[in-house]
């Protein structure tokens, strides 16, 4: 990567924007697992493998594995989010291994969300 | 073998035979020249350690010889070796650039003493001379972990302001600071040995003693407070045998408070290596520590 | 990406919407704004690419093209930004002396201040770990107003994911020249390096901090001279805590004016607090400040769990103080705590219920404190070890009058006489639980009795015949064959055997069974 | 210059003088137990803590390292500083109760037995010896090991230093005399009896003065 100038800067956070963007080809869902120290804590290296694992599994090639830092919400880690194109992301708790499997079953790749594990949806207030 | 040259001159076989006896003995390498020219021969052709002049070299002043190699050679320690002593020569051969002056019948230990103590001079800076030391003191084996700390310094850019960061290398490598690498450290970086020593023992992270191969750290944060941390760290004790700060006798553990892992929102809280395990019963320690081989 | 404006108004109403609650409607959630944790759950920490698709480094190049050093530090003073490290200095005149201050060899360093030491708080951790970037941003644009071309993150070692994310992040920052020579093209040069500390609370402060920066002990020395005029290798040196730097770009980008609004009257914007300790929902929240406690424990912690009694919050850590229940409408700012005994310190926010005894708790504090004292100077080396034997002695039955009023003699010396704010700030613990608790020292010194429960020497375990269903999981947890009975038969104690280390107490309470059928008296 | 009150008097001193320096010179008493005139002063003891009023604000500082500022006001006598000092010296005479010269302070101050348990300590951990041995011998053979109350001066590792060439320095500045330094046969013995240090002979005076 070249280093940047400002107009450089610019350039690519808009190619960015654009090659990131949920719709894209190949990104049709975005699932986050988050991976604070708190969530590893509670086993969300694990979740995240798991769900590595199913994706591979279903050779499934449009779902876009994400990381993030901690979610906020320490008690209820392991935490992880789905985002389908062009809906709001819903955030879910108290995952593991198992429940990881079954939201890539129903909610990424049916579109059904799984309420049982759902923390809310939508995003959080920002100032 | 030591490692450690000297270069020997004398024109007697007697004075040869006994001093390099002496000398070998004790693991030093031993040169010799009986001639002033073979003298600086030698002295261009090969690393020397110490040069011990006696004064019955032919046709050649012990003094003059003493101020010549010291021109050439400032950094290396000359021990002149006198068959007739007396003060006057001893005051004018410590002038003329000589580490010591000694009479011919000084008891063997009292000049493998005074070798000792001018090799450590060697490079006059007395931390050069601490890490000399620790090369010297060090087993074949230990060489290998001297090159494994040289190459954390060379990391570090042999900074003497990245000596923490040093010592904590050294330490994950290494799992203690032993008294040693603390001396090589030192002489490497520059930095006088206490304060090595001073920031080792003031740091928590450091450990002077050996460790096991994994570390229990039972966090004692205030939310672990409040929520049994205590309990889980007196559980481990029992289950371990050993109390905070101590290593289990096979090594397999060292256990350890801290003051806070940062893992607040899952108390109680304890870390093996650097796996967290948070929301811990006394219940499960056990099958916990089964992980951990 | 989209930005977060876009996701919202492209919501679209799900049938599930009754049973799937939204987000932002929830009670941890509702009165959240986030700022310096903007970018929470949104980012990967390890993709620079991530952070710049989502706005970040906007606010570099304005800083770097757009405004003069001057009109940067003029940003920051109009912001009303204080330092979150603790002691709530304002950032801007920081900044101002520090770009004043003359460096006889020109050198000037910033410093991220990571060393996170109160035990309680993790918003530094979690800075680092999901959003490295940001600090990074921050501390680019206070390097170039204050005219420093080098910089270091002195984070704890204890805190490796954090080291790792920072570390990479500077790595991709140099890649892009965003760090390095010559930034975007602008002729601004500014390094960072990352320094491990070594596992000693003092170095927070900041003489100890750089001591340990420049590879010696962590001992504080005194100030004057302050860091802006010598810090460093003796140059002129701005230090600021993990939050800080991260509200910066926000500033630079939105405007001191903005940020100012946010907050009460001295104390402006958001504030992260790790909420934890007796409280349902635990984690890590930001706030505007002035929120009071109650909306804190209440509304977003959602209260104390398995319907125990509120007690009080502990705040500040180590140099902090407990506020109690009855202090529980107190709007949190700098100078409210301050009112109150405690302070901000770095935000970390302990609930306390009935369970918790506060004389078990201030000598925790203060045994926290011995271990941590650098020990140079007598009032804290010794005094804090002399306060920690005393309450030692109220919490092991052995207390006796007269000991209250002698911890609070020391307190007072230790206060005014320590060399550094570790010491000056130590007594605040043992002061606050004086002053709101006094009965429960006085209960521990002449009655020799724990309300709370807490403190073993004052305590029994005993079995409740009624509830005891005779299940025997406390038979098996004993660790010293204490209890015994045969099975669906009450079990009974043996006092002489037991250690009271409740593990019993701890398997027979979270029984839903069995419900607490060990009991302590 | 820089004038300022102390006490009841005006004084005027060179920049940069400290407040302890000051009193001194105008001899006003201010009790000091880690000061030493040839030394760096670190404000470890804290017994020299005064009152001082500047631009509204009051507050104690150390007088050993504070330099006196322009227009401020020192009070070195208030019954704050008088109860802060009794503390501190009580703190110290605990740890240190046989060392003769907190006694000797303890009698000027008033301070008598301290209301908690005694230790035996012979040394105040001022750290005077460790300056002078940096600062003026340029040795630097012993430093602070470990921290807190655990705090000691000691040469690296607790066994004798390859640095320390024996001069007695530390002996002579202690304060509480907790070194001495005694030369038999090639054994100079100093700092208490942890650390012996053998010591070589001059070969023209015959007399030890060096470590080897």
């Amino acid at each position: 990567m070249p280093r940047l100038t400002r107009d450089g800067l610019d350039a690519l956070r808009a190619e960015l924007r654009e090659s990131t963007r949920l719709g894209a080809p190949g990104r049709r869902v975005r699932l986050t697992v988050h991976l604070g120290t708190c969530g590893l804590a509670s086993g969300a290296g694990k979740v995240l493998d798991a769900a590595r694992a199913a994706l591979e599994e279903r050779a499934v090639d449009d779902v876009v594995v994400a990381t993030s830092g901690c979610a906020g919400l320490c008690c209820r880690e392991p935490m992880a989010t789905v985002e389908l194109a062009g809906e709001p992301p819903v955030k879910y708790a108290d995952l593991d291994e198992k429940r990881i499997v079954e939201i890539i079953d129903e909610h990424v790749l049916g579109g059904r969300i799984v309420p049982a594990f759902v923390l809310g949806t939508g995003e959080e207030r920002r100032a | 073998m030591n490692g450690l040259t000297i270069l020997l001159g004398t024109a007697s076989a007697e004075v040869k035979a006994k001093l390099s006896g002496v000398l070998q003995g004790e693991g030093y390498d031993v040169d010799s020249a009986g001639l002033a020219p073979d003298l600086f021969a030698r002295l261009g052709e090969r690393t020397l350690d110490l040069v011990l002049l006696s004064d019955d070299l032919a046709e050649t002043n012990v003094l003059d010889l003493t101020t010549r190699i010291h021109d050439l050679h400032p950094k290396l320690p000359i021990v002149v070796v006198a068959t007739e002593p007396s003060v006057r020569d001893a005051v004018e051969a410590i002038k003329h650039g000589a580490y010591y002056y000694l009479e011919a019948s000084i008891p063997d230990s009292d000049l493998l003493d005074v070798i000792a103590g001018a090799l450590e001079l060697e490079l006059e800076l007395i931390e050069e001379a601490e890490h000399r030391r620790a090369r010297r003191l060090v087993s074949f084996e230990d060489l290998e972990s001297i090159e494994a700390i040289d190459s954390i310094m060379r990391r570090h850019d042999f900074a003497s302001s990245r000596l923490v960061g040093v010592l904590q290398d050294i330490q994950k490598e290494m799992r203690y600071l032993t008294h040693d690498a603390l001396r090589h450290v030192a002489g490497r970086l520059g930095i006088p040995l206490p304060r090595v020593y001073s920031v080792a023992t003031f740091y928590k992270s450091f450990s002077l003693k050996p460790r096991g191969r994994h570390t229990v750290s039972v966090c004692l944060g205030t939310a672990c407070h409040v929520s049994g941390g205590v309990g889980i760290l007196e559980k481990l004790e029992r289950e371990l045998g050993i109390k905070a700060g101590e290593t289990t006798f096979d090594e397999r553990f060292s256990l350890e408070s801290v003051r806070c892992v940062g893992c607040c929102g899952l108390a109680p809280v304890f870390v093996v290596d650097e796996d967290f395990h948070g929301k811990v019963t006394q219940e499960e320690i056990a099958s916990i520590l089964e992980n951990y081989e | 990406m989209k930005s977060p404006s876009d996701r919202t108004s492209s919501r679209k109403s799900l049938p599930e919407t009754d049973v799937c609650p939204e987000l932002a409607s929830l009670g941890f959630f509702k009165s959240q704004r986030l700022l310096a944790l903007r970018h929470r759950g949104l980012l990967n920490p390890e993709e620079i690419d991530e952070y710049i698709a989502l706005g970040g480094y906007a606010a570099l190049p304005k800083a770097l093209f757009d405004m003069t050093p001057e009109e940067i530090v003029d940003e920051v003073k109009t912001s009303g930004l204080r330092g979150r490290g603790g002691a709530g200095f304002p950032t801007g005149i920081k900044w101002e002396l520090a770009r004043n201050a003359e460096s006889k060899s020109g050198s000037k360093y910033v410093v991220c201040n990571a060393d996170e030491g109160d035990p309680g708080a993790f918003m530094d951790r979690s800075l680092l770990e999901a959003d490295p970037h940001a600090v990074l941003e921050g501390m680019v644009i206070g390097a170039r107003a204050m005219g420093a071309s080098e910089g270091f993150v002195y984070v704890r070692d204890e805190y490796p994911h954090a080291v790792r994310m920072i570390t990479r992040a500077i790595e991709q920052a140099e890649d892009y020249g965003l760090l390095g020579s010559d930034i975007l093209g602008s002729d601004f040069d500014f390094r960072v390096s990352v320094v491990r500390g070594g596992g000693a609370f003092v170095c927070g402060e900041e003489t100890a901090l750089m001591a340990s920066i420049e590879g010696r002990e962590g001992r504080p020395r005194p100030r004057p001279p302050y860091p802006s005029q010598s810090g460093l290798w003796g140059c002129p040196t701005n230090i600021n805590n993990v939050e800080t730097w991260a509200n910066i770009p926000c500033i630079v980008e939105r405007g001191g004016e903005w940020y100012s609004g946010i907050g009460t009257k001295e104390s402006k914007g958001t504030k992260i607090f790790s909420l934890v300790g007796k409280v349902v929902n635990t984690g890590l929240i930001e706030v505007p400040m002035g929120m009071t406690l109650r909306e804190i424990v209440f509304d977003i912690g959602g209260g104390v769990p398995r319907g125990r009694k509120f007690k009080a919050v502990q705040s500040g850590g180590p140099s902090g103080g407990c506020i109690p229940e009855s202090l529980i409408d107190l709007p949190v700012d700098y100078e409210e705590l301050a009112k109150a005994g405690a302070i901000m310190g770095s935000g970390g926010l302990i609930v306390m219920d009935e369970d918790t005894c506060m004389v078990d708790l201030a000598r925790y504090f203060v045994s926290f404190l011995e271990e941590e004292s650098c020990g140079k100077c007598v009032p804290c080396r010794e005094g804090i070890k002399r306060m920690r034997e005393i309450l030692t002695d109220i919490v092991e039955a052995r207390g006796k009058e007269g000991d209250i009023e002698r911890l609070e003699e020391l307190a007072y010396a230790i206060k005014e006489a320590s060399l550094c704010g570790l010491g000056k700030t130590a007594p605040n613990p043992v002061l606050t639980t004086i002053r709101y608790f006094r009965d429960e020292y006085e209960s521990h010194v002449l009655h020799k009795r724990c309300p709370a429960k807490v403190c073993k020497a004052m305590i029994v375990y005993r079995v409740v015949p009624e509830r005891c269903t005779g299940c025997q999981r406390c038979v098996q947890v004993c660790p010293v064959n204490a209890i015994s009975g045969p099975r669906s038969q009450p079990h009974n104690v043996d006092l002489d055997k037991c250690i009271k280390c409740g593990a019993c107490y701890e398997i027979c309470k979270f029984d839903a069974i069995a419900g607490d059928a060990i009991y302590i008296e | 210059m820089v004038s300022f009150r102390m006490n009841r008097r005006t004084l005027k001193v060179e920049d940069g003088t400290t407040v302890l320096e000051a009193a001194r010179d105008a001899g006003i008493y201010i009790p000091t137990l880690c000061y030493h005139p040839a030394l760096e002063s670190v404000g470890a003891c804290r017994l020299c803590m005064v009152e001082l009023s500047h631009r509204g604000r009051t507050g104690h500082v150390a007088a050993c390292v504070t330099p006196a500022v322009d227009g401020s006001t020192v009070k070195t006598d208030t019954p704050a500083v008088k109860r802060i000092r009794k503390t501190v010296l009580e703190l110290l005479i605990a740890r240190c109760p046989e060392v003769a010269i907190l006694r000797e302070l303890g009698e000027r101050l008033g301070v008598g037995e301290p209301p908690y348990p005694l230790e035996n300590e012979a040394c105040l951990l001022c750290g005077i010896c460790v300056r002078a041995c940096r600062e003026i011998v340029g040795a630097e053979a012993i430093g602070f090991a470990e921290r807190g109350a655990a705090s000691e001066v000691l040469p690296p590792f607790a066994v004798p230093s390859a640095r320390c060439i024996s001069c007695g320095t530390c002996t002579t500045v202690c304060p509480a005399r907790t070194f001495e330094l005694s030369k038999v046969d090639a054994v100079g013995t100093m700092h208490g009896d942890s650390d012996d240090v053998r010591t070589r002979k001059c070969v023209v005076c015959d007399e030890h003065y060096t470590s080897s």
